[in-house]
């Protein structure tokens, strides 16, 4: 179970990389970031993260049953 | 996929152990799909702050939802009309 | 191979929820469907799983060589 | 990943086993694939009715015979040209 | 080891008939693919294959810490 | 992820390989991610030939040192404010 905890953490890792990237970075003129992308990044990672983190609490509630009204 | 009250002893701790790992599989990749989608739904694309705004929230928990709604139509026309694929 | 029919099974399950979920909800003013996101889901669904046994029937055939003409 | 005809003994079973069960895999991940982009191709967007309408049937049996083909001529060039992968 | 590599290319596959299939063909008006369709698929195959070994390349040097300059 | 020096011998070698193994999948999930990423971004969509341009090419290698830069700083950031996950 650990294990497979250990995957989905890296799997999310990747799809975070892989999302924020694709949002962020469009230009390839140089092999760095500049500094509009890296702020981009961070944001967006920074959002990723507490978008997953309210999905879960909402997951979780309605896994256990406690629905509620509008 | 619901638990099993009072299955035969036959069943041995193999089987039950697959059977519990499929359905965390099954739940792993309910939740990354409904998230990736509730993202794409709701996340503005200018990306102003770091932090979820208001309505970003408000659409998450409504998108998280209807998105649990779906899977329960979809999941009863599945075990009523269907081919015996009738999960929770 | 059973566990691998039922793994499928639930994968399948998981694709044509988050397929006509995407297709068929778009606003989030209540947190539950309105009439009409409620009939595109059974739509959609019945859909899809008319498509899906097409294209098995159809691969079914290919796989077992038996190519038909045009 | 043809069958293997008069193989030799020293294969043994779990090797076999481990054989069929990737081969079972790429089917199912080709399917799954095969399936998805025909559905792309060929649903209408505007969803009238849960039967599927004649241009749509025809259109997924010659989807399906297509990407057939395109599976063919690619696995032809990966084992001609290629580095060693070459699936049926 | 040797499995998880087998696995890969047979995934590969999987995704690079699916990626030029997605580009290159657009009609279903026939069973089998015509002229311009077949040359698509072939280059589009042939670019596929290039790129991948490119980044292949690029991605064993930065794994193996050899990053160079701009 | 990191190369355990002097590990407890009570480690066992199960584990070890279990742990390679996810290492393992890890990377091949980011290459292909990162593959096709840079394929959407850097390939020209009117396939005129099969080569890369030189256009194609570089755009490839700076895409994969943007990713990996990217890699990077997210992973930082996860192991910085968060929640344990910290992958190389």
């Amino acid at each position: 179970v650990e294990q497979m905890q250990m995957r989905d953490s890296l799997r999310m890792y990747n799809n975070l990389v892989e999302k924020c990237f694709s949002n962020c970075v469009d230009t390839f003129r140089r092999k760095t970031l500049d500094k509009d992308e890296d702020k981009c990044i961070r944001r967006c990672a920074e959002k990723f993260l507490k978008h997953t983190a309210r999905v879960s609490m909402r997951f979780a509630e309605l896994n256990s049953g406690a629905a509620t009204p509008d | 996929m619901a638990a099993m009250p009072g299955s035969p002893s036959g069943i041995n701790r193999e089987q039950a152990f697959a059977v519990a790992q499929q359905e965390m599989e099954y739940r792993v990749d309910l939740f990354n799909k409904l998230a990736g989608t509730c993202f794409e739904k709701c996340m503005e694309k200018r990306l102003k702050e770091g932090d979820l705004n208001v309505g970003e929230t408000s659409c998450i928990d409504r998108c998280v939802a209807k998105y649990w709604q779906v899977t329960g139509i979809i999941g009863q026309m599945l075990s009523a009309g269907g081919g015996g694929v009738a999960p929770r």
